[in-house]
């Protein structure tokens, strides 16, 4: 499986896919299906300073090939994370990515210093672009300068990299991608939901509680490709993908447009063991592209002429 | 809890947009109690996306069968309705705490309550309860004459009352006002307005209620499906993972 | 079917469902199929000043629930749009809405003056949003200022009133609606498509030759309803919706969001009937809702507290 | 044009992914002519959207019967080769302009060359010109051995020469290799590079090709499947409608 490792800021992969934050909480109900080690790494659910009940419920909506969800950043809060979650995942030989959300500067601030010293977290990713807090989150991540500014105040008490998750709901994802990695940025995920709505019939309103929220799955795959494909061309830090992937196939897709990892979100609520399946998917597909590693994909299909194989009819 | 790709051995409608659908895999068994469920995925591709829960209506362990009623009612209950037998689908399970059939004694005395697409899970309780020796009393609320399911197979297990909201079948009006009986337990499923007025019987026994929470994940990572723990801000239960059953008083309805 | 009427600037609509641009040529396909006066109002494929052939092909890839296009704005120019096209549509007692683009304000002008003039074109549709032609298109409708310069300078020329076309490919998409407005829009239509791409596992290219395209489809729904949410609390000129609108159950919830009449693209590739289909299932679904005219539902989601009917288990 | 919900009466894989799907409605009939193609939902739900043009490769006007064989590759295809008999299956047609079956008289000889998946609409085609008395030849190329379909179908129409690319059966090479032979027609479909090979039999008699182009709506509206016409920069056809069956030397392959 040597074909599928992958070396990232503060990340040695043994392959490049892992959970999605807020998908997987902070594992321990997958541990139940399968071992988590077979991971390339965890993306556990963002932690806040103070502990959160989030949004109230109906929390996700159904939408053609995707899925809304407004949780509101539910979780534990950092104490209780660092005392509990964290420890019990050390049990896993496996790299987590701690994911820290804030309402102001200061909470992203004392969140990274703290989280950063645990010692199985081998990286942080910034959400600065949780479309589902009213105070701060997305407005983080939608102004190049605020954006700037978090990373910056970030890096400097950060004992690993730091991964800054950008939101696709902007005019000009290249200008955002650049005042992070102007910022010191170690790498960026991308990308988060779209912002989206439903309306229930029956009773005039908006099924989810919190009226929109983001929206994930197959649907924003198209997005996430493009994006990334954009991004991956104007920076030079690694780039985490997400957003609708639910087969190898994906994995190859995402880094062909220039991803260097990836990460499953919803595919997870439709089948438990898509991770570990994807994985061993891997390397039979690299067979049929004629590719031996899979690092070789990156950026392919912008960075020359060449042809994996030609489509025969 | 496994991801079974289950052959549809039989479907039919047995009431106004109520079907009733058998499953077969080898591995169900009677590891499937009353009061969990399973979560189903319909059709293939990724339109719809997401599972549906859907409680376990009865199963056979011997021939490895699964009982589910469900109202075809969106996209997904609307495919499942189309599929003819041979047709895999793929569920999971069993999801969920179900119903504490092993609390109650042989000669106590049990109320079930079910409305409308509540009613299913109760049949498979109901069953398990009158293996036990326990004396069992069914309030099944309907909406009207035409949606009513299961009546001669529920009166084999025990006393039917039967109420529609329209009056047009049984009793009218709701299950409430059905409810002069005295009980050791009191089990219920049904929409949050009935679970609701029951929350009051608990002066009279012990009441549990099988609660309703659209899910995503339905293992209790997404935290999708929380409630509120009463007296408390902050605690919570994932109605996917800690219920969908409780007891009265537990959780906030 | 006065149950259905809708009456806007130009339109006085018998009922609210019409084509999208694009996504029915100037007519003569559909025709073949069912009396195009079924239909709200046609809105009409993009016009610009000289013929274009657009994109090279591939022009359309799949993806789950949407499709991306890069057509390129191919059209026979203005003159054979004015001497041909809309002559041909002038046998249907049916409005018709031009659709206008262009890479300079003056194409933009030039276009709508004389377009205007057509005895059977009811209003402008102004297509400052396209993401697929590389001069101007999505630029103009990406920047407040320039929406609104692009907006006053047609409503100098134009004989009819004039919507202008918003692309959802924008951090703010409220402000843009406002500059509009300002300028002297008669009304919005929203949304164009979101820029997404796929990539060929076979090739390592994206699919289409143009390399990203327009995202169009039921995936896009949540997008616009949410988008729609937005900016009809925000302005007072009227909204036509659009982006995966299949059934009239969609259509309802486009107007419980808040536009006042809808277009439907890509589900006329899906089923050429959808329009007259959807158009017959409403008056059933209004009363399943208990809803005497259309216009009742419109806003409802945000308007005030009523509930249409209480959900039952 | 018309949108039939068919029924699907058999399928079977006759060669390596290679599949026969024959589906029945009462409006199929010889209104449906070789070279046509008719636009088939697979699955239901959404996803996936759009509908695959598959070639019409024999109709059975008497029974309303209508034959396709198509490759399962992606995911509609793949969705496709599920379906059980019984299964209704939506599609839209006849779309597209055939080939021009009357312009050929009795005692003319017709060779037909087929790449693939672009055989199987030649198979049609080679019936309606054997009821006209017209001589027909084939010449039939497949990737390999396995990939190989309907040999004796066609040998009961006229001599038929098979080629593999990689020579595990028939001649080796591509059809191309196998052409010298004279005709007053030559029909072909299949993949970009043979036409273009074939382009330059004009010389030699009347050629037509039946090409293949991504589209959206298959029925003209969309222009997603445009090509060039020689000799201009705005002229266009667009293959859905106009095609996909062209006179050589007419569009820019
Ligand atoms: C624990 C549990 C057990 C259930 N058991 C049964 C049963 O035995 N029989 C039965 O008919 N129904 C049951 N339901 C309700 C059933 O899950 C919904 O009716 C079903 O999901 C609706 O799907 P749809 O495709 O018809 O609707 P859609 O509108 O297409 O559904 C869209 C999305 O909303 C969710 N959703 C919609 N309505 C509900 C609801 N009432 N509860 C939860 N999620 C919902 C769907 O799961 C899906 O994710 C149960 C629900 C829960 C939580
Ligand atoms: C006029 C015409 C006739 C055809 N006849 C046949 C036939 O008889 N048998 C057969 O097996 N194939 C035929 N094809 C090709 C067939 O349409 C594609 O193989 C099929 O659409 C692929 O769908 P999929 O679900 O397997 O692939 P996916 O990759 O899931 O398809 C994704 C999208 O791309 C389109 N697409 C992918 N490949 C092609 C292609 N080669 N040509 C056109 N669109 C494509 C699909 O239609 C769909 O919109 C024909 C194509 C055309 C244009
Ligand atoms: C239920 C749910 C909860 C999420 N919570 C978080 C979160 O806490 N932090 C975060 O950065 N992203 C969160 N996300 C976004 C995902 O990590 C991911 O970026 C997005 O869902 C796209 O990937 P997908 O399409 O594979 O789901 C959440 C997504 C979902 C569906
Ligand atoms: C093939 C295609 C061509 C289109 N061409 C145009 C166009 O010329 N002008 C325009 O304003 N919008 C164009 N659009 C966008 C549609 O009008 C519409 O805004 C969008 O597709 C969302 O609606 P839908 O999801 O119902 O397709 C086009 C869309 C498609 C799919
Ligand atoms: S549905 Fe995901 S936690 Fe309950
Ligand atoms: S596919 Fe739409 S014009 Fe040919």
């Amino acid at each position: 499986m040597s074909r599928l490792t992958i070396e990232l800021p503060g990340l040695s992969l043994k392959n490049p896919v892992m959970p999605a934050s807020g998908c997987f909480g902070f594992g321990r109900e997958y541990s139940k299906f399968y071992n988590l080690e077979k991971l390339g790494a965890i993306m556990v659910k963002a932690t806040t300073q103070e502990p959160r009940f989030g949004n109230p419920t109906p929390r996700v909506a159904e939408t053609s090939s995707g899925m809304l969800n407004a949780i509101g950043l539910q979780n534990p809060g950092l104490d209780n994370v660092l005392q509990s979650e964290l420890p019990w995942l050390s049990q896993y030989d496996v790299p987590v990515i701690a994911n820290v959300a804030g309402s102001t500067i200061e909470d992203y601030i004392a969140v990274s210093e703290k989280i950063s010293k645990a010692e199985n977290v081998h990286a942080l990713e910034l959400n600065i672009s949780c479309p589902n807090v009213k105070e701060g989150g997305l407005a983080f991540g939608t102004v190049a300068e605020t954006a700037y500014e978090v990373t910056k105040e970030v890096k400097k008490v950060s004992r690993v990299p730091v991964y800054v998750k950008l939101s696709p709901n902007v005019t000009d994802i290249v200008s955002i991608a650049k005042a992070v990695e102007k910022a010191g940025a170690d790498g960026l995920t991308m990308i988060n939901t779209l912002l989206g709505m439903r309306i229930d019939l029956k009773t005039g309103k908006p099924i989810l509680a919190n009226g929109a929220g983001g929206l994930s799955g197959p649907a924003i795959k198209p997005v996430a490709i493009r994006m990334i494909h954009q991004v991956s061309q104007e920076v030079s830090i690694p780039i985490i993908g997400m957003g609708g992937i639910q087969s190898a196939e994906d994995v190859v897709e995402y880094f062909l447009a220039g991803a260097s990892a990836v990460a499953v979100g919803t595919a997870n609520f439709v089948d438990p063991f898509c991770c570990p399946t994807i994985i061993e998917d891997l390397p039979p597909l690299l067979d049929e592209l004629g590719v031996n590693h899979i690092n070789e994909l990156i950026g392919r299909s912008w960075k020359n002429e060449w042809t994996l194989q030609s489509s025969s009819r | 809890m496994k991801q079974l790709k289950t052959e549809l051995v039989n479907q039919r409608k047995i009431a106004a947009s109520i079907y009733e659908a058998v499953l077969y895999h080898e591995s169900i068994d009677d590891q499937f109690k009353p009061g969990q469920f399973v979560h189903v995925k319909a059709g293939a591709g990724s339109d719809p996306l997401l599972r549906r829960p859907i409680s376990i209506c009865h199963v056979d362990p011997e021939e490895h069968l699964l009982t589910m009623i469900y109202r075809a009612e969106g996209k997904g209950t609307n495919l499942l309705k189309n599929e003819v037998p041979g047709a895999v689908i793929d569920i999971l399970g069993p999801l969920g705490n179900g119903f504490p059939v092993d609390e109650v004694k042989s000669g106590q005395k049990a109320v079930l309550v079910g409305g409308g697409i509540g009613v299913p899970p109760l049949y498979y309780l109901s069953e398990k309860l009158r293996e036990r020796g326990v004396a069992v009393h069914h309030v099944n609320g309907f909406q009207s004459k035409e949606s009513v399911f299961y009546e001669n197979e529920f009166k084999e297990l025990g006393p039917l009352t039967i109420t529609t909201a329209d009056g047009s079948y049984g009793e009218s009006g709701f299950v409430t006002s059905q409810l002069d009986l005295s009980f050791d337990y009191l089990f219920a499923c049904g929409p949050s307005p009935m679970l609701q007025a029951l929350e009051a019987y608990r002066s009279k026994g012990k009441v549990y209620l099988s609660l309703e929470q659209r899910m995503g994940c339905g293992i209790g990572a997404c935290l999708a499906c929380v409630c509120h723990v009463h007296g408390s801000d902050l605690a919570y239960r994932k109605v996917c993972s800690d219920g969908p059953v409780f007891e009265a008083g537990e959780v906030v309805l």
